[in-house]
Parts: C-alpha cells; sequence; structure tokens
C-alpha cells in the first residue's frame, strides 16, 4: 500500500485508487484471502436486540451460496468487530449505522447491503417525544431545558441531533443542557418518568417498547421526525477474493425473508437492498463531520 | 490390630486403599472427561493463534504514546468514580457482613439461615449488572444514586461470599474459649471472629474496590458519567491512546488501593 | 508499684494522636460531604416504586418457552467456564506463590504483584478486544479473556492465603533440608486448600456469569441470551435464565461447601 | 460444690471415652486429675462446662444441673465455670488485656465490649491478677507476639477474670518453665484457698501434681481407679495408672522387634 | 561434632537474644539445656540450623560451617540436623505417614514426594521409628486426630526419619503425660547411644533433664552460666539460672501489693 496514490481518509493499510471512498481490493493476488471458513459477526446497536438463533436460515443460505463453512458470531461490540476484521479475523460484518464509516477506514470494511422493504424503503428515523402535556411543540421549544441524549458516540441519540437541530432553531448543549441517558430505553423511560423534558429516540426501539408496554404510548408526544438514516450495514473485508466477494453479495441479495425467522423478526423487512458507502453513508458522514469526527488510527472524537 | 502383624515390620504404605484409589482415578478420568468435552468446542485457528503478538502489536503500537490531552475530564471522572466506588464498596461491605456470617457453615444459626443466606449471595451476583441499573434507575431516577445502589447490589454477593468463606476458615479455639466464657455470640463474633478475619477483609474489601471502580461502566448505563463512560467513548471512537491514558490512570489507582490494603494489612495481620 | 492501674485504653491503631485524628477527621468529613451531597428525591423514589413494578411485571410469570436457546447458551457457557477456570486456576496458583511475601524473594515478589496488579487495571472490555484481535472470535478468545479476568481475582487472594499461613510446618520442611516445590508440596498446598477450592467454584460460578466479557468476543452464551432478553424486553425469559442460573449456582454452592468441609 | 454423677461420652459411634464416671469436688480443694494420654482426662473437663455434650449423666454445679440447661441458661451457667485451655486458645490478634477482658464478656454490655470501655473494677481485676502472674506490662502487646509461657500465663488470667465458682485447667502449665509453673501452680492453690474457689487441673507431671494438690484422680480409659491423697500416690497406684498404655504395649513390642 | 563459636542473634535492633556463645556437643551426648522463658534456648536451636539467620558467629557441625553456606548447600546440610519442635509443626491435613516422609523430602525426588511413593527402606525405618514410640497404628491418620502427645510423637519420628548427624529438640515432652515422656527420653537417649548422635534437648522439666541428660547446660539472658553434670545441678546452680527473672520479681511484688 505504499505506492497508493491516493486513499482519502482511509488508514495507511489501504488504498482507494477509484474514489468510492472504500478500500480497493489488492491487486496483488498473494495479498488476497479466500478463508475455509467464513466468519460473519453482527452487532446491534440501533435494531433491535435479536437472539442468534434466527440467523440461521441466512447462514445457511450464505453457506449453500458460497460453498464455504460459515462461524456466525452475535457480538457485543463495534469495537471488537471493527478491530478483528481490521486484524484479518472478519470476513463478514453488520456494522451499525454510526460505526460504519469506522470501520471502512480502520478496517477496510467495504458496505454492499443493508435491510429494506419490498418497494426499496429502508432505515430508521430520529424521533422526539416529551411529555404529553408538556408545554414544548416543536424542536425550537427545546431552549433551557433538559435533554436527554443517549451516549458521546452514537448517531442517532447523540450526533445526529447535534448536527441537525441547530438548523431547527436549537444548538444542544448552549440552548438547552444535555444529559446523557445512557441508552435509547433509559431517555424514553426518563421522559415518561419526567426526569428529562425530552429526548431525540431511535424509531424501532420506542416502537418496540410500545409494543411491550414498557410505557404507556398516551404519555409522550413526538414533536418532530427526521427523514430516515440507514441502518446497520452488512460488508465484506476489503482483501477477500473477488470470486468470493461476489459470491457473497449473491447470497444476501438472493435471500427471501419471507417466512423465515429473520423475517417475523425484521418486521417490514424483505431483503437486503444494495448500497454504497458513498451515497448511502454520505448523510452520516455529514453529521460526523460536522461533529469533529475523524478516522484516523486515533480517530479522535469531538464534540 | 495383632500383635502378630506387629511383629513383622511392613515396608508397604500407600496413602489410599485400592477403592479410595480407584474412585480417585475415576474422578480424574470425569474431571479431563469434562476438560475434554469443553476443549472440544474450542475450534482453534492456529495460523491466527500465531499471528497473535503481530495483531497485539497493532493495537498497543496505536495505544502509543497514551493521549494525556483529555486528563483534566478523565481525571474528573475518575475522582467521582472512586467517590462512587468507595460508597458503594462500603456501603455493601456493611451490608455483607451479617450475611456472610449467615452463609458461613461454622457460624450460621442453622440450616434455614444458611441457604436464605446463600440464596442472597447467589442472587445478588447472578442478577446482571444492567438489570439492577435498571431496576435502580426506575425507582431513583437517572443519575448516580441509581449507580451506586446497583454497584453495592451487585458487590454484596462476591464481598459476603469471601468474607463468609474467610469465616469458615478461623481457628475454632478461640471461639471455644469464648464460649466456655458465657459470652453471648455477638461477643463471640466480636473477640474471637472479627479479629482472625481482618487481614482477609480488608484484602477483599479493596479487591471489591478495584473491580468497582471498572464496574461503574455501569454508571454510563444509568446516565451517570464516570470513567467508565469516558473509557467506553474512547473505545468507541477508536481513540486508543486515551484508552491507554484511561488504563494508566486505573493502574496508579490500583497500586494506590494495594498500597493502603497492604498498610492496613500488616496493621491487623 | 503502690496502687493498681485501674484505666487502660487500647493501643490506638496510629500511634501519633494528630495523625490518627486528622485522620479520622478526614474520613468523616469524606463521608458526610459525599453522601450529603448524594441527591436524593424521596418522592421520585415513591414514584419510581410503582413504575419500576410496572416494568418488572412483565417478568412474572417466568417464561421457559425458548428453553432450548437457554439450555445451548448454558451449555456454551458452561464450556467456556470449565476451560477458563482451569486455565485461570493454573495460570494463578504460581503466580500467587510469586506474589507471596514469605515464600517468594523480594524481586519474584515484586513480578508477581505486580502481573497481578496488571491483570486488575485493565479493563475486561479491552482484555477481550485484544483478544478477538489475536485470535478472532469464539470461545477461545473468551476463555483467554476470563483467564486474565481470574489472575486478578484468585492470583491475589490466594497470595494473601499464603502469606497468612501458619509458618511452622514450612520450617519444619526447610529443616528437613526439603527442596523448594516438596516445601509447598507439603506445607503450604495443604493449607491452602479450602481456600483455593472456593475461589475455584467461585471462578466457575463468576466466569459463567461473565457475560458482558465474552459476548463481546462473540461467546456470549447464557450471558448474551440474557442481555439480548433484555434487549428485547422479553423479561419473562430474562427472569427465566436468571432463575436457572441461580439455581446451577447454589448448586455449585452446595457442591463447594462439601468440598470444603472434606477437605478442611 | 461440683458433683458429677454417671458421666458417659462416646463420641460418634465409637468405644466411651468416659464411662460412667463419678467424682465430687468441694471447696478449696486443689484436684489434679492425671493419667495417660488419651485416658479422657480432657473430655471430662470439657464436658463440665459442656464444651462436649456429655452422652448422659448428670453435672451439677453448687445446685445447678448443667446437663439440662438451655442454650441461654446454659452461657450464664458457663460464666460461672473459669477453663485455662490446653493450647491457650487466646486471640492473637488482640492485645493482651482484651484477651484477658475477654473472660468478663459475659458480664459487660455489648457496647463496653465493642468500644474496649472495660469497667474500672474489672482493669483493676485484670491487672493485679497480671501482676501476680507477672505479665502486666504485657498488657498492650498483642498475644501472639508473647512466648508461649507468657501466653498460657494470659490464658489463666482470662480464666480468673470471669470470677469463677470452680476453675478447671487444662494442661495450665505444660509449656511454661518450671519456676513459672511454680507460680502459677501455688497461684491456682493459693486463689483455691483464698476464694474457697475449687479447682481441677489436668497435668502430667505428676512431681507437680503432688506437690501442689490437695487430692489426686488418676484416670484410665474413662473411669477413675485412683482418688485420693497425694501422699497415697505411690509406686504401685502411678503404675496401674499408666500401665497397659496401648502406646507403650507396643513400644515394648517395637523395641524388641 | 557441633561446634558453636561466639554465637551472637539480635532481632531487630534489640538487646542481643545470644551473646557470644560458645557450645560444643560430642558424640553420643544428650544435652539439655534448660533456662527460663526468655532465656534465649529456642533462638539457639535455631540458629544452629539457620532457621534463625545468626547475627555473628560461627557454627560448625563435623566439619562444615553452617554460617556460610549458600541456598542449597544450606539445604543439603540441613538434612544432617534433624529438628522437633516446641509447637508440633505438623501438617495437619496430611496423615501421619505423610508426616512421618516429610522428614526424607529432603532425599527423594519431588516426583516421589508428590505421588507419596516413597521408597520402601523409608517406609520399613518409618514403621520401625512409629513402632518404637507407639504410633504405628495412626499411619493413616489425619495428623490433627491426634491427641498433642500423639502429635508430638510423630514429630520426633519426622526428625529422626533425616536420619540425622545431630537431633535438636525444642521441648519435645512439652505436652506429653509422664511415661510417655520417659519413653521418648529414654528412646531420645538410646538414640543418641545407638547412632552415636549428639542430641540437644531444651527442656523446663528439670527432673526429667537430670534423668536423661548427659550434660545439662543453664542458660539465662543469652549466656551459658551453667555447664556440667546433672549431678552438679544443685539447688544454687538452679537458683542462678533460674533466678532474677522479670516476671518472678514482679510477681513477687504484685503478690505484696
Ligand atoms: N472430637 C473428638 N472426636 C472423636 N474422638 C475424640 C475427640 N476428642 C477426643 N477424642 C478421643 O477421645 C479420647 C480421649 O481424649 P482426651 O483428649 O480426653 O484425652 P486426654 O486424656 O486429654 O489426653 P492428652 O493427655 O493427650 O491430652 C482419645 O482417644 C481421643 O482420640
Ligand atoms: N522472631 C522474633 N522476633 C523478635 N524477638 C523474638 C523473636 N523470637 C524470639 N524473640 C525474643 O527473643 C527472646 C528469646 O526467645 P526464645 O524463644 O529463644 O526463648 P526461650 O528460652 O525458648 O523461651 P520459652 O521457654 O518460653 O520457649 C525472647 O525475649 C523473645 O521475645
Ligand atoms: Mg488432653
Ligand atoms: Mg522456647
Amino acid at each position: 500500500a505504499e505506492d497508493c496514490a491516493e486513499r482519502g481518509a482511509l488508514d495507511t493499510l489501504y488504498c482507494d485508487a477509484n474514489g468510492d471512498l472504500v478500500a480497493d481490493t489488492p491487486t496483488d493476488p498473494a495479498k488476497l484471502s479466500n478463508p475455509d471458513t467464513l466468519v460473519f459477526a453482527y452487532t446491534p446497536v440501533e435494531d433491535p436486540a435479536v437472539y442468534a438463533d434466527i440467523w440461521e436460515p441466512f447462514i445457511a443460505h450464505l453457506e449453500e451460496t458460497t460453498g464455504k463453512d460459515v462461524q456466525f458470531f452475535a457480538v457485543q461490540s463495534n469495537s471488537a468487530e471493527v478491530e478483528a476484521m481490521r486484524s484479518g479475523r472478519l470476513h463478514v460484518a453488520g456494522f451499525s449505522t454510526g460505526p460504519t464509516p469506522f470501520a471502512v477506514n480502520l478496517a477496510g470494511a467495504v458496505p454492499f447491503a443493508i435491510m429494506g422493504a419490498a418497494d426499496g424503503q429502508f432505515g430508521y428515523k430520529l424521533q422526539v417525544f416529551t411529555q404529553a402535556d408538556s408545554d414544548i411543540k416543536e424542536v425550537k421549544d427545546l431552549a433551557g431545558r433538559r435533554v436527554a441524549h443517549t451516549s458521546p458516540t452514537s448517531n442517532s441519540g447523540n450526533q445526529a441531533p447535534r448536527a441537525l437541530f441547530p438548523g431547527l432553531g436549537v444548538e444542544p448543549d448552549k440552548d438547552y443542557e444535555v444529559v446523557y441517558s445512557g441508552s435509547h430505553d433509559q431517555s424514553m423511560l426518563g421522559v415518561v418518568a419526567g426526569d428529562y423534558d425530552a429526548a431525540p429516540v431511535a424509531s424501532e426501539v420506542v416502537d418496540r417498547m410500545a409494543e411491550r408496554g414498557l410505557y404507556d404510548t398516551d404519555d409522550v408526544r413526538k414533536i418532530w421526525e427526521s427523514d430516515p438514516f440507514p441502518t446497520t450495514s452488512f460488508n465484506v473485508a476489503h482483501n477477500l477474493d473477488p470470486e468470493l466477494t461476489a459470491k457473497i453479495k449473491e447470497a444476501f441479495f438472493t435471500f427471501d425473508f419471507e417466512g423465515t425467522k429473520l423475517g417475523d423478526e425484521f418486521e417490514g423487512v424483505s431483503k437486503f437492498i444494495p448500497i454504497t458507502y458513498k451515497d448511502q453513508w454520505a448523510v452520516i458522514r455529514q453529521i460526523q463531520a460536522s461533529n469533529g469526527v475523524e478516522y484516523t488510527p486515533q480517530g479522535l472524537a469531538g464534540n | 490390630m495383632t500383635n502378630q502383624s506387629l511383629n513383622q515390620t511392613l515396608d508397604h504404605w500407600s496413602r489410599f486403599t485400592l477403592r479410595q484409589r480407584l474412585m480417585r482415578y475415576g474422578g480424574l478420568a470425569l474431571t479431563l472427561l469434562i476438560v475434554g468435552w469443553a476443549l472440544s468446542s474450542i475450534d482453534v485457528i492456529w495460523a491466527w493463534v500465531w499471528d497473535a503478538p503481530s495483531q497485539m502489536a497493532d493495537l498497543f503500537g496505536r495505544m502509543m504514546p497514551p493521549d494525556p490531552s483529555n486528563l483534566p475530564s478523565i481525571l474528573e471522572a475518575i475522582w467521582q468514580t472512586v467517590n462512587i466506588a468507595t460508597l458503594a464498596t462500603m456501603i455493601a461491605v456493611v451490608v455483607s457482613l451479617p450475611v456472610a456470617y449467615i452463609a458461613a457453615q461454622n457460624t450460621t444459626p442453622n440450616k434455614f439461615a444458611l441457604w436464605v443466606g446463600r440464596f442472597i449471595l447467589v442472587s445478588s451476583r447472578s442478577v446482571n449488572t444492567i438489570i439492577w441499573a435498571l431496576l435502580f434507575v426506575a425507582i431513583f431516577g437517572p443519575g448516580i444514586v441509581a449507580g451506586i445502589v446497583a454497584i453495592m447490589f451487585r458487590s454484596i454477593g462476591f464481598l459476603g461470599k469471601l468474607l463468609g468463606e474467610a469465616i469458615e476458615e478461623i481457628d475454632r479455639k478461640p471461639v471455644e474459649a469464648l464460649e466456655a466464657c458465657g459470652a453471648s455470640r455477638f461477643k463471640i463474633v466480636l473477640y474471637a471472629i472479627v479479629p482472625q478475619v481482618m487481614p482477609a477483609f480488608f484484602a477483599v474489601a479493596i479487591l471489591r474496590w478495584d473491580i468497582n471502580l471498572r464496574e461503574s461502566t455501569v454508571l454510563g448505563l444509568v446516565g451517570a458519567g464516570g470513567i467508565g463512560m469516558i473509557l467506553q467513548g474512547a473505545i468507541d471512537t477508536f481513540n486508543w491512546p486515551e484508552v491507554a491514558m484511561v488504563l494508566l490512570t486505573i493502574l496508579a489507582l490500583v497500586v494506590v488501593g494495594e498500597v493502603v490494603s497492604s498498610f492496613l494489612r500488616k496493621k491487623v495481620l | 508499684m503502690s496502687t493498681v492501674k485501674d484505666t487502660w485504653k487500647k493501643p490506638p491503631f496510629i500511634a501519633n494522636p494528630v495523625m490518627r485524628y486528622g485522620l479520622y477527621a478526614a474520613v468523616a468529613i469524606y463521608f458526610v460531604v459525599t453522601l450529603a451531597t448524594l441527591p436524593i428525591d424521596w418522592d421520585r423514589v415513591a414514584d419510581g416504586m410503582s413504575r419500576a413494578q410496572r416494568i418488572f411485571s412483565g417478568a412474572f410469570p417466568p417464561s421457559f418457552d425458548r428453553a432450548g436457546l437457554l439450555f445451548d447458551g448454558f451449555m456454551e457457557s458452561l464450556k467456556i467456564a470449565i476451560l477458563a477456570t482451569v486455565g485461570g486456576i493454573a495460570v494463578s496458583v504460581p503466580l500467587a506463590f510469586m506474589a507471596a511475601g514469605n515464600i517468594a524473594v523480594k524481586p519474584v515478589y515484586l513480578l508477581g504483584r505486580g502481573i497481578i496488579i496488571v491483570a486488575r487495571s485493565f479493563h475486561p472490555v479491552i482484555v477481550a478486544i485484544i483478544f478477538v484481535k489475536a485470535v478472532g472470535f469464539g470461545p477461545f478468545a473468551g476463555a483467554l479473556t476470563l483467564v486474565v479476568y481470574s489472575i486478578g481475582f484468585v492470583a491475589k487472594l490466594l497470595a494473601e492465603r499464603i502469606e497468612e499461613i501458619d509458618f511452622g510446618q514450612v520450617e519444619a520442611m526447610r529443616s528437613a533440608g526439603a527442596g523448594f516445590i516438596a516445601t509447598l508440596a507439603y506445607a503450604v498446598m495443604p493449607q491452602i486448600m479450602p481456600r483455593l477450592v472456593g475461589l475455584g467454584i467461585y471462578q466457575l460460578d463468576s466466569n459463567l456469569r461473565a457475560s458482558a466479557v465474552v459476548g463481546i468476543v462473540g461467546a456470549g452464551g447464557i450471558g448474551a441470551t440474557l442481555a439480548n432478553a433484555f434487549g428485547r424486553y422479553d423479561y419473562d425469559f430474562a427472569l427465566a435464565i436468571t432463575m436457572v442460573i441461580v439455581g446451577v449456582i447454589l448448586i455449585s454452592e452446595a457442591v463447594s461447601g462439601f468440598i470444603r468441609k472434606r477437605i478442611a | 460444690m461440683l458433683e458429677i454423677t454417671k458421666l458417659t461420652k462416646r463420641y460418634g459411634s465409637g468405644d466411651p471415652v468416659l464411662k460412667e464416671l463419678d467424682l465430687t469436688v468441694e471447696g478449696d480443694q486443689l484436684t489434679s486429675v492425671i493419667g495417660s494420654s488419651g485416658a479422657g482426662k480432657s473430655t471430662l473437663l470439657r464436658c463440665i462446662n459442656r464444651l462436649v455434650e456429655p452422652t448422659s449423666g448428670s453435672i451439677n454445679l453448687n445446685g445447678t444441673e448443667f446437663t439440662t440447661l438451655g442454650r441461654r441458661d446454659l452461657r450464664a451457667a458457663r460464666r460461672r465455670i473459669g477453663m485455662v485451655f490446653q493450647g491457650f486458645n487466646l486471640i492473637d490478634r488482640l492485645t493482651v488485656m482484651e484477651n484477658v477482658q475477654s473472660g468478663r464478656l459475659g458480664y459487660i454490655s455489648t457496647w463496653a465490649a465493642l468500644t474496649r470501655r472495660y469497667p474500672r473494677e474489672d482493669i483493676r481485676h485484670a491487672y493485679e491478677l497480671m501482676e501476680r502472674v507477672g505479665i502486666a506490662h504485657y498488657a498492650d502487646k498483642r498475644a501472639d507476639e508473647l512466648s508461649g509461657g507468657e501466653r498460657q500465663r494470659v490464658g489463666v488470667v482470662r480464666a480468673l477474670m470471669q470470677r469463677p465458682e470452680i476453675l478447671l485447667a487444662d494442661e495450665p502449665t505444660a509449656s511454661l518453665d518450671p519456676k513459672t509453673s511454680e507460680q502459677i501452680m501455688s497461684l491456682l492453690r493459693d486463689l483455691a484457698n483464698e476464694l474457697n474457689l475449687p479447682v481441677i487441673i489436668n497435668i502430667h507431671n505428676v512431681t507437680e501434681a503432688k506437690e501442689y494438690s490437695d487430692r489426686i484422680v488418676g484416670m484410665r480409659y474413662g473411669r477413675i481407679i485412683f482418688d485420693d491423697l497425694p501422699d497415697q500416690l505411690g509406686k504401685d497406684e502411678m503404675d496401674e495408672i499408666y500401665a497397659g498404655v496401648p502406646a507403650e504395649d507396643r513400644a515394648e513390642v517395637g523395641a524388641a522387634a
């Protein structure tokens, strides 16, 4: 990678000659990898948590299409996943929204798919909730209030509001007090209990909470909703044998969610939809850039 | 034994009878079997193992040099964390003492109390930190109170269990001497048991204290900050030099804890 | 001596009275201040009780519908826990001897203590990530992570137990000219055996529960299942899992008690 | 007055260690119990204050029947019996004074015990007793810093602190040098006289026993086979008490082999 | 032959406990060391095999200078010195046989030690010695199940198992009944004769010391102030050895008060 003309934000291990913002497949065949066992990991963050066994039908499909053994791991840390891919210990991975740019730049991940509906719709929305009887009617009214963000690194729970709210008339931390609640669930429960005046949360999470009766939908009121953000991206490692990569993609795009456990779990999802990092993640990169996030190996996170 | 057999001096002796030996070999075989069964689930990819040092070096390399630029906020968070860990540990120690007492086989008043004690300890340990955190956030609202109580509940099992074991290992003779004086249960505990478990007590309390320092990641879960949040944030953004800085700070604290505990232990040992 | 004294005070912990009362005052102030600044809103607590009840009411009755998932997760965790415990003890015992001041010479002692302190300072999440990078996702990384996690605990407490042994027995072995290993085997091991068994079994159940750590390496087993049950608000399933864990650990507790009594 | 009637003790399911043993000790007698190792001397003493639960028989101290006491009453009753142990049984990590005062634990309030604020009267008494056996200057030392002999003296003082109605001592002089032994034995004898306190001592040193006792009881295999004035303990009686010790039999066989 | 020259031992920075002490023990002598508590008897014995590091002076056993030995050589040299301890120092959780065989640990391989496969020769020797002191039938009992007397006999046998060139015993009979004491003392004396083994015993029981010893050494405050045949130890010498014991002085004052 020393003789690399252009690598953009990528780590020095990778090269981006074609300018698609993701690591290029190595030209030197010796650097290609064609493992006997594919390692596939998935981490839910903004997506709802799932039990590992629901992936079984897809894994079977992937094994069949690629002709390789596939080991699946439900992982609980994005960083572990990114570092594993960087070290060549992970070949196929689902990264959540915020960490995807890190995976691309630090680990040479190549996003190619996302879960979506039959009509090509995908993604989740950022919603802002307040108490039903609150006098907060629009985002502007948040000024001077206590608002719960989830955690500094969360996309929908922190970075997106910070990037988008100024356009709506309030600047987090300046116009209102930001309190980190720890998670989307905590933000929502805090709003219900009156601990926070309002909170931006991910639609998927609150929908499921309402479904399970964790709070009474009458207690809260939605005051704003964003355009959809992409959800978890599915990636291959940049150095996989191109034939293998093609097989993997084929497996994803030919998988039919209908009637599988996976389909039951992810409502409104019926297939994997092809995407590129350059296009679908532009909004996320923009949000992160406006928050001063850099993807260097040291990736200094600013607020 | 008859005099007959004593007249010829033996030159055979084995630690165990044949039956005992068979049982021991059986136990050993069973253990090996279980370990083998467990090993079977590990598929080690040896190529990765040989490659491991360079991959670990990749990470440690990116940690160097530790980044002190965020040190003020690290120190502030750690100060807060120390307070929380100290309070939570102290309260947990006080609560765990009576539980340890009834959960130790040699001091428990009766079988029922023994199992009640064990049940309390086991529940405290088995219930996930996340669960404790969630419960107490719902009750106290988000913030450090919920964090302290969650950490405290979590610590009781650990402290009670280890103190209970220390109690089980005491020398019974002083207890007997005080029984012979007609002292009440409580005074016997005070005079014959407490002095004997003091060293273990300090060791265990300090050990839990520094586990709690690290466990304070749960504070993040309840929206109360602490060093765990900074660490988590640094990991999530791959800011390894800052991670290294946090680790060094924790290391320094653990060393301080170690010094304090060895001082206390020397005083009481 | 013409009169007999009729007062007595326990010799104080710290001889210098200024230091002593200074320290007491400092500790007292620390506690008053930190406790007083804790924001506890009792109205909120009263409200919170009913809300907590609502949230957790979903836990009853516990649901064993997904018993298969529970069983598989449990077995996976059990395997990892066994390996991590065996490995952890195997590493911790020699380390404990190194870190016991009455057995080891100074440089070895410092090295042993140093290793233990470093093992305790590394946050388990970091250790987990390091091992994922090293050997990939899966139970192997999980076991390695838990081995490191065990060191700080087992080796430290065992070392402290070794420092408390009756040294007369060691002296007896020394005066027989016994070698180092033989001295340890005859004079030290029998004395620390109950503690070792206790720590071992504790470590086994601790490793069984170490969900946070093992979930990171993708070998979550029962812990990951529990975390997922929580993430999905399946509190009834979470309660079922917790009940199983409590049950199993109570059994291990009984076994531990039995063994310790036997070898006491 | 201590009256033991038909006392039997059996550990587990083995042979009884004490066999329907009768013994009465009165007034200011210093009674020495001698007998070979395993004869049941320690068991006898420990049955008296029920540290060992007697299997059957009766133990009556000044009108209180001990064998039938409930937990609470037993605790109060035990205060009336002082005991000195073969292995000292001190609390190593506490100071000598605390060890000594622990003999009063049955009397003082929990609060006083906790804060170590012992009654003046008790402290004076403790110093007096400690002076008498020569350990007063060790009051602030930790018990485990003392030599074997000094430790045993602490044990004796602790028992005396109870102001007991009877004193039991299990080999109180086993690890003392002869002069200190003498002091303790004469202290015990003097106390027996001064306080009209019956004292029962298990002892191996027959010479000492003869010198200081008012009465000697010889045990063998859980029975009393000699009970008389020290003068009456001659060569024959000694042989009977210590003869046929299994250990000795075997030793002779072994030596012959 | 054991030659001790100008041996001084000081614990920490206090007064020396042993003060330029000279002592030579030869051949098959049984030497008893007497002296009041704290005189330094135990310290003297423990300096000989360097369980306690002497401050200065020389200790020479059959030509080997002990004070200058390195770790490894010291270990080999210690095998030549058998030691019986005041507090038994048995390993409670092991059987009597294992305790006894632990005296051979310096000779057998670590593997044999770990697996408890002791050489036949050692086992025979152990049984012989155990028969002799009457504990052979306890070979499989755990050490902590024995009575005090029995425990001490295990300690004696363990020391003899080393086939030592000299035997040191720190109050070996302190908790034995008189018959067993006699047996052990005569055993030690016989061994001294049979094996031409010098034996040094710390002992409080002067009567016993006089009866069994070839020589009596009286210590006071870290010095030897009497060193002669037992017959020469009269009332005056006794008084000198045990006189001025601080404990005693104070005791008299206390009693007078
Ligand atoms: N807790 C116990 N369980 C079982 N047997 C016991 C117990 N305590 C003592 N024995 C047995 O009871 C018998 C009498 O023991 P005891 O201690 O009363 O003897 P002793 O006369 O005091 O001997 P010594 O002079 O050695 O102290 C011995 O055979 C001993 O092995
Ligand atoms: N490890 C130690 N550290 C400091 N001082 C000690 C130590 N061991 C013994 N001493 C002191 O050295 C002196 C001599 O002790 P030593 O044990 O040799 O006496 P002894 O003659 O054997 O007494 P006893 O008959 O009671 O066993 C005592 O004053 C004792 O307090
Ligand atoms: Mg006895
Ligand atoms: Mg001594």
